[in-house]
């Protein structure tokens, strides 16, 4: 990935100093050199924060909504499950498309620092990738690694190396090697236990959730202007869960809010602080509607109609839909 | 328990589970009845006799043995009351009244007469093997 | 964590909320009244413009406030007085019925019917169905803030 | 809570959610009232009197549960937290295996000296015991038969604090310091155009706010219920929109505002009013948690309050 | 702190009887707001809606519930004495504790119980109402009449002549539609073309009525008031100005083979035709399957003989879109298909025809001039069978269950005719009831037995055979028990009638109610038989049931009247309850405008002020005439920020907490 960051400098220098964006949406050193943070780059000193490795998995696309509200162009790097994204909040008009210069860099799958530190690894200093391979320097020693045992779960599922929207790209696309993946295979898996053993397992998940809002407000399909938990008019508000069902409350009704825009780009369940794996409820709504209303990929173009903004004069009626899967 | 002729009537009805009350005396099921020349009681009013509770005169009449079974009046009753299961129901009571069965299985001749109209056979067995 | 437990103090009296369509089962709603049909009486009826109006977060406050069963009824499809009204409240339905099964919830305690103005007959045997079912399944402990059950 | 049969995992180091819940939990209610007529009843939450014990808490954790005390001991005392921590012993365990987050001893805290009411180390598979305080003594008295004299403990001991004191200078975060003259600068800080840059990718989540063992601010609310309204109190955060939504309306509009208060209290107004003490305890939940990696590390020395040491 | 006054009525004992009025006025004077409960015998009466008007007045009551019968009922009539009394109308909220309690529950116990939790729902309700007021839209002062038979002919007419423009789309190539079959019309038995052709051309030459023939409704949108109909004129490939109506093309036309619609199938029309004599537009119509010309592009004599040149085979179709103020449905009536009933054999024996066939065989310009004689051998017959009720009053699924109530007229009508003409032939009718009611009917039955000497014998006919040259009717005869076979020259069956085929296409378009037989459902079927409930559309003829055209008549004027009232206003008041956009939360992703049935949502740029913050946002701006308050828009919103005045997410939140 090294010399894509260079590209990626040099592209953004190029940008800055002809001035033909304000600003530049890229990633930022953090103090560790695997906690990059989304960053926003006005001159071009500020470059040499720049950075593009294995642990920039963060979604830029959700930014580009308060600048394009200031009429200022932007560049933004994507990676290709980004663009997705961006082509969702395009549709719902949060980004205006001719305010957004849109540069499509290759990922070759990013990596879940927990992954890494569940192999046993502890005070890590630092990791350079070369190849397939990651070498670990921890403050015990240094260790090899697989790229592929450590991927995000989100590179598991990764829609491929195609942008679905870009001015211009840098670099050849790359594949992400992992292991062969059926995104549905957890929610199968689930619809196949009885409603008991269901019903445990989401209360015993959910029942986590401490309602710090993390995957809300990372969501780039969730982008209203005051959500409906915030208002104090509406009578859902509301700031801890005081039971469980307030708790399933809180969580179906944010999947219903993104059913049928989610591009399931898995960030959710990544900044989830208590790891609850949220992905799997956009999952079986993707997952239903893909079955009752034909396959829908969100975002893969910026003005097909929205599954449940729209419909079909002979669709599956409600309680037929879920017969047969008790 | 000797029932009165309205509760037998009432009784068949609800064995019969024919809604009789549906019938508007049209009488298109004795029109079409192919055995109705030879009935003393045409199946319309074999219906109306058991809605108004009589029954007596039904289970001494000759449509009992009559009726061939062949279920033209319930196909072709505009209100989808069952004519023929009427007549079948009051027919069973009468077979069950031990005694007054019009023959005896053995009383039947070892070879068939060859006039024997073949349906009869067929309806005879129906009446019999019950 | 709140271990959501049923409390079986007096005979269960199920509780059932019903949407109704202004123009279609609301009117069969009443000619099931003018005919007479009784239906049971712990059905509530809420008058809605259309089916499409029935928010999913009103069943689910239904739910959460101790409701054990929610209908929808609506216009046939292709009669809805708003035309396309039905069609969009069905797509709604199926996805949250599919979720709420896939959470655990008992699927059937959440219906969608369609009756029209005419149909007064089959308002009450709908009505009288889906009370039997809700009666079947019992006390809805899944769904329920446990602070607000009476 | 540990219930009979479940494992005990000793070897994290740093928990997901901070321990505070045990004293201030997420959601509590305080009191119900009920109106009959004209009359009103009032009906007090009776106090939580069961006794417990925290064994396995981090350094970090124990010297965030003293900067809590500062907050909801001090006049007016808040009785639930009071009740709670007086009915808790806290067992402390030293750190062996500090993570690459963790910078507890930027906040003068030895992850390897717990001060809590007993002191504990796992060396190998053998715990070392200290009792510290009165509680600490009745404990350790009450389940005296479960200890041996253990001869030469306090070198094994001393040999492992050494061991994590040069594990930590190893650590990319070991010269990070806070010079407290440079945050006593409270107008300086303030006008900072740092602020700009560094809150501009903020979500405003409020995940730091609920995972950070020193933050304490709670929101109140009556929840009406059938014909009694029960007052209940729930965790808030500062990072949300509506935090300080008054009558008059919202002073904190922007997220810049709010971005800057959290920092702020974190670093200036906390130790103003509390004797210096920095309202951190360098625990790092916050650098793993964000979900856009923003911390107070970046934030200092951003706002250049950090001496080198 | 609300003043609510509630008013619990008893409907005489309709509410009364199971459910105890007065513990539900009582019970709901302890909650919070209610300032005044009270329970009166009939709140619909002057004496309750007075009782009302003057519990405001006196209380200073803000907010008004009504727990009485369905508010599809009265809603109307409680606003309006809320309004008298200074109250905004939209602050009376309905529980319906009649059709929903009382009438469905026996239980006085459980359907007392009920009505409270009604009455508190309601109330819960109310205090989040909003004073609305109802906003205007003009209407067009112009009526679109579907269908030109007698039934869209006389409402046509009737609204032109009060000085409306009128327009009248006809599916067939001729208005006239059913009646102009007919030979003679009971009871009066004057000629159906003499009473009819002056009225088609009344219409057509009235300058308020224009015609569209061989047109059909491609497309009808909008609302009451404001409806936008796109009318699709099929192209007739002859042009109507130059055509004179000779009728030579028609002459010379080679191919004769497809059947004439207007004679039943009778006999065959050539491919160019016009349907009959008195036809309007008297001009020919080019049947596109059977002309040569379109099929196999040779031929063309129609246009080398016409002296006008007036055939122009590159005709197409025209769109044309006209906007109405009112459109009255009169599409009329189809006999059902006889391929269910095998029994008459109506397939196999050409002497058994259906009695809008035997019209044509009667009528002077039907297939044999008027002469009575069999389809099988051209003879004259001496015996003819009339049989009522076929497939009417039939529960099965083959027939319709209602009974088409013209039947029995127009057998008479058609026996005295027979006996009139040809006193030697005997006709006999099998019948089930003989419905003739109302003013000279049953007058006119009896003299069909009493001076014409039909024989009228009570039984349904149970089947029709053929033996030898003539048919045999199987029938009992009810009233002697006997069963009959009647040898006969002709049966003639008075089949069911249904609603035109597309009537069930159109009512989808136009958003009208229609019942499962495809009969458009009346707005109140005692209080309102010509409206639908869909406002601006109304009902005209057998389209709204079966009746016989003195009925169609009087109906087709009534339904005139209804729209002259609703075309003699300017303004409209529209629906109040519509949706309406929160600017504060509204992040313009206009989720809403794309499931707006009505298109009533658009977006613009407007500078908004959020808690201070200046900023200018792209927001969804509801259009309040064209929003007919169906609700869709805010359950799409995501943020809430689209709501419904009248029916608000606080309101029905709030009854689903009172209720639960």
């Amino acid at each position: 990935m090294q010399k894509i960051e260079q590209l990626i400098k040099e592209k953004a220098r190029d940008l800055l100093a002809a001035g033909q964006v304000t600003s530049v949406i890229a990633w930022q050193k953090g103090e560790m050199f695997y906690d990059n943070a989304p960053g926003y780059f006005d001159n071009t000193e500020e470059l040499d924060a720049l950075v593009y490795n294995a642990f920039c998995a963060a979604n830029l696309s959700k930014y580009l909504i308060a600048n394009t509200k200031k009429d200022e162009k932007t560049a933004v790097f994507l990676k290709p499950c980004d663009t997705y994204s961006l082509n969702q909040l395009i549709k719902d008009r949060r980004v205006q498309r001719e305010q957004v210069l849109v540069i499509g860099i290759p990922c070759a799958g990013m990596v879940d620092i927990n992954k890494v530190k569940a192999q046993g690894l502890k005070g890590i200093i630092g990791i350079t990738e070369d190849g397939d391979n990651l070498t670990v320097e921890t403050a015990y020693g240094t260790k090899q690694v697989a790229r592929a045992e450590v991927l995000l779960n989100k590179c598991l599922a990764c829609k491929g190396s195609a942008y679905a929207v870009s001015d211009e790209t840098i670099g050849e696309p790359m594949a992400v090697k992992h292991a062969p993946y059926d995104r549905f295979a957890v929610v199968k898996e689930l619809e196949s236990l009885s409603p008991q053993e269901r019903f445990a397992f989401w209360q015993e998940e959910l029942s986590k959730c401490i309602r710090c809002n993390a995957c809300r407000d990372i969501c780039p399909a969730c982008s209203c202007e005051q959500c409906l938990f915030d208002n104090p008019e509406s009578p859902l508000a509301g700031k801890a869960n005081n039971n469980s069902a307030e708790e399933q409350l809180f969580h179906i009704i944010r999947a219903y809010h993104v059913a049928g825009r989610c591009t399931d780009c898995g960030e959710c369940s990544r900044v989830c602080p208590q790891g609850i794996r949220l992905d799997l409820l956009n999952r079986k709504f993707i997952k239903d509607i893909n079955e009752f209303y034909g396959d829908y990929q969100a975002g893969a173009d910026a003005d097909t109609n929205a599954p449940l903004l729209s419909f079909d004069v002979d669709d599956v009626e409600p309680g037929a839909a879920t017969k047969g899967r008790e | 328990m000797h029932l009165t002729e309205k509760e037998e009537a009432a009784e068949i009805l609800r064995i019969s589970g024919v809604k009789a009350d549906n019938c508007m005396q049209c009488g298109k099921c004795s029109a079409a009845c192919p055995a109705g020349a030879k009935m003393d009681i045409l199946p319309h009013r074999f219906v109306w006799e058991l809605m108004n509770g009589r029954v007596n005169n039904l289970a001494a009449s000759n449509t009992l043995w009559q009726c061939l079974s062949c279920f033209t009046c319930s196909a072709r009753c505009p209100r989808g009351v069952d004519p023929a299961k009427l007549i079948e129901a009051v027919r069973l009571s009468v077979i069950r009244k031990q005694g007054e069965n019009r023959l005896n299985v053995d009383e039947l001749p070892a070879e068939i007469d060859e006039m024997m109209p073949q349906q009869a056979l067929v309806s005879a067995l129906r009446k019999y093997n019950k | 964590m709140l271990a959501a437990q049923s409390t079986p103090d007096k005979e269960f009296e199920q509780l059932i909320v019903a949407f109704c369509c202004n123009w279609c089962s609301y009117a069969g709603a009443d000619l099931a009244g003018t005919a007479r049909r009784s239906y049971p009486a712990n059905i509530k009826i809420i008058r809605v413009p259309c089916s499409c109006r029935v928010n999913p977060t009103f069943i689910l406050r239904a739910f959460l406030r101790g409701a054990d069963g929610v209908i929808i009824a609506g216009c046939h499809p292709g009669d809805c007085h708003y035309t396309s009204g039905n069609y969009f409240a069905r797509r709604r339905m199926t996805l949250l019925m599919s979720m709420l099964s896939f959470l655990g919830v008992d699927k059937a305690r959440l219906r969608v019917e369609w009756v029209s103005a005419a149909e007064g007959n089959k308002f009450a045997e709908v009505m009288t169905s889906f009370a039997e079912t809700i009666k079947a399944l019992g006390e809805n402990v899944k769904l329920r803030d446990l602070r607000c059950k009476k | 809570m540990w219930q009979e049969g479940t494992a005990v995992d000793l070897k994290t180091t740093i928990t997901a959610k901070s321990l505070k819940n045990i004293f201030f939990p997420q959601i509590e209610n305080l009191l119900a009232f009920e109106r009959q007529g004209q009359k009103l009843s009032l009906e007090q939450k009776q106090l939580p009197a069961e006794k417990t014990i925290a064994f396995g808490v981090r350094a970090c954790d124990i010297a965030s549960f003293n900067l809590l005390d500062k907050v909801f001991l001090k006049q007016p005392v808040d009785h639930f937290y009071q009740a709670r921590r007086e009915n808790c012993t806290l067992i402390g365990l030293a750190c062996s295996e500090p993570e690459e987050t963790c910078f507890c001893r930027t906040f003068g805290i030895e992850p390897a000296s717990p001060t809590a009411d007993a002191a504990a180390w796992l060396v190998g598979d053998d715990l070392f015991w200290q009792p510290k305080t009165t509680k600490g003594e009745e404990l350790t008295a009450a389940i005296k038969d479960l200890f041996t004299e253990a001869e030469g403990g306090d070198k094994i001991v001393a040999e492992q604090q050494a061991q994590v004191q040069a594990l930590l200078d190893k650590m990319p975060l070991a010269g990070f310091a806070l010079s407290d003259e440079e945050c006593s600068k409270q107008a300086e800080i303030f006008e900072s155009e740092v602020w700009e840059e560094l809150s501009k990718t903020c979500l405003g989540c409020g995940t730091c706010t609920y995972v950070c063992p020193t933050c304490h601010c709670y929101d109140i609310r009556d929840y009406e219920v059938n014909d009694k309204v029960e007052r209940y109190r729930c965790w808030d955060s500062c990072m949300f929109s509506d935090f300080t939504n008054m009558a008059g309306g919202n002073p904190r509009t922007t997220r810049l505002a709010r971005f800057r208060q959290r920092y702020m209290h974190k670093l200036v107004y906390f130790p103003a009013n509390n004797e210096g003490a920095y309202a951190c305890v360098g625990c790092g939940r916050r650098l793993q948690k964000c979900p856009v990696s923003l911390n107070i590390v970046k934030v200092a020395k951003a706002l250049g309050v950090t001496k080198n040491v | 702190m609300q003043k609510i006054g509630v008013f619990v009525c008893w409907c005489g004992s309709n509410i009364a009887a199971t459910v105890d009025v007065a513990r539900v006025a009582e019970s709901v004077k302890s909650i919070p707001g209610v300032a005044f409960a009270a329970d009166y015998r009939y709140m619909c009466s002057e004496g309750g809606q007075e009782l009302m008007q003057k519990a405001i007045k006196d209380y200073g009551l803000s907010r008004v519930v009504v727990c009485s019968c369905s508010p599809r009922m009265h809603e109307a009539t409680f606003r309006k004495a809320a309004q008298a009394a200074g109250l905004n109308p939209y602050l009376v909220e309905i529980a319906n504790i009649r059709e929903h309690c009382s009438w469905v529950h026996k239980d006085k116990e459980v359907a007392t119980a009920k009505a409270i939790a009604l009455a508190k729902a309601a109330i819960a309700k109310v205090k989040l109402n909003t004073p609305l007021v109802s906003g205007e839209s003009a209407v067009v002062k112009r009526a679109l009449v579907i269908g030109g038979g007698i039934a869209g002919l006389q409402t046509a007419l009737d609204i032109a002549e009060a000085g409306y423009k009128v327009d009248i789309v006809e599916k067939t190539p001729s208005i006239g539609g059913k009646m102009s079959q007919l030979d003679k019309t009971f009871p009066t038995l004057d000629c159906s073309a003499c009473i009819l052709t002056p009225k088609m051309v009344e219409a057509a030459t009235h300058e308020n009525i224009t015609i569209y023939t061989y047109s059909e409704i491609e497309k009808v949108s909008g609302y009451v008031g404001q409806f936008e109909a796109v009318i699709r004129k099929k192209a007739r490939s002859v042009s109507v100005d130059r055509c004179s109506g000779c009728g030579i093309c028609s002459e010379k036309c080679p191919s004769k083979k497809a059947k004439s619609e207007f004679d039943q199938g009778l006999r065959n029309r050539s491919a160019i035709y016009i349907p009959f004599a008195q036809a309007i537009p008297n001009v020919p119509v080019i049947d596109r399957e059977n002309c040569l010309k379109f099929q196999t592009g040779k031929c063309g004599i129609c246009a080398k003989v016409c002296p006008a040149g007036a055939i122009e085979y590159e005709q197409e179709d025209e769109l044309v879109t006209q906007k109405y103020g009112a459109i009255v449905l009169a599409t009329g009536f189809e006999p059902i298909d006889m391929a269910k009933f095998g029994e008459f054999n109506y397939e196999y024996c050409p002497d058994v025809i259906t009695s809008l066939e035997f019209e044509r065989l009667t009528n002077a310009a039907g297939p044999t001039q008027g002469h009575l004689v069999r389809l099988s051998d051209g003879k004259k017959p001496k015996s003819i069978v009339f049989v009522s009720c076929v497939g009417s009053r039939d529960t099965t699924e083959r027939g319709k269950t209602y009974c088409s109530k013209i039947c029995c007229m127009y057998n008479a009508k058609h026996a005295m005719l027979v006996k009139e003409k040809y006193p030697d032939i005997d006709v006999q009718v099998f019948y089930i009831d003989v419905r003739t009611p109302g003013k000279s009917f049953d007058e006119f039955y009896r003299r069909a037995v009493e001076e014409y000497g039909v024989q009228y014998t009570k039984g349904m006919v149970g089947k029709i055979t053929e033996e030898g040259d003539h048919l045999l009717v199987h029938a009992s005869d009810v009233a002697s028990g006997a069963q009959l076979s009647v040898p006969a020259d002709m049966v003639v069956l008075a089949t069911a009638i249904k609603p035109a085929a597309d009537a069930r296409k159109l009512a989808t378009m136009l958003t009208a109610s229609i019942d499962t037989n495809d009969f458009f459902t009346e707005a109140h079927p005692k209080l309102r038989p010509v409206e639908s409930p869909t406002a601006g559309i109304f009902l005209s003829g057998v389209c709204q049931g079966p009746k016989d055209i003195p009925e169609t008549v009087a109906q087709a004027g009534a339904a005139a009247v209804k729209v002259l009232g609703l075309l003699s206003k300017d303004k409209l008041l529209t629906n109040p309850c519509v949706a309406t956009c929160n600017e504060q939360t509204c992040s313009g992703c206009l989720a809403c405008e794309k499931v707006c049935p009505y298109g009533a949502i658009s977006a613009e740029y407007k500078l908004v002020n959020v808690k201070g913050l200046k900023e200018r946002r792209l927001i969804a701006q509801v259009n309040e005439a064209l929003c007919q308050g169906c609700g869709a828009c805010t359950v799409a919103c995501p943020s809430g920020a689209m709501d419904l005045k009248g029916f608000s997410n606080k309101q029905i939140m709030a009854e689903v907490d009172a209720i639960c």
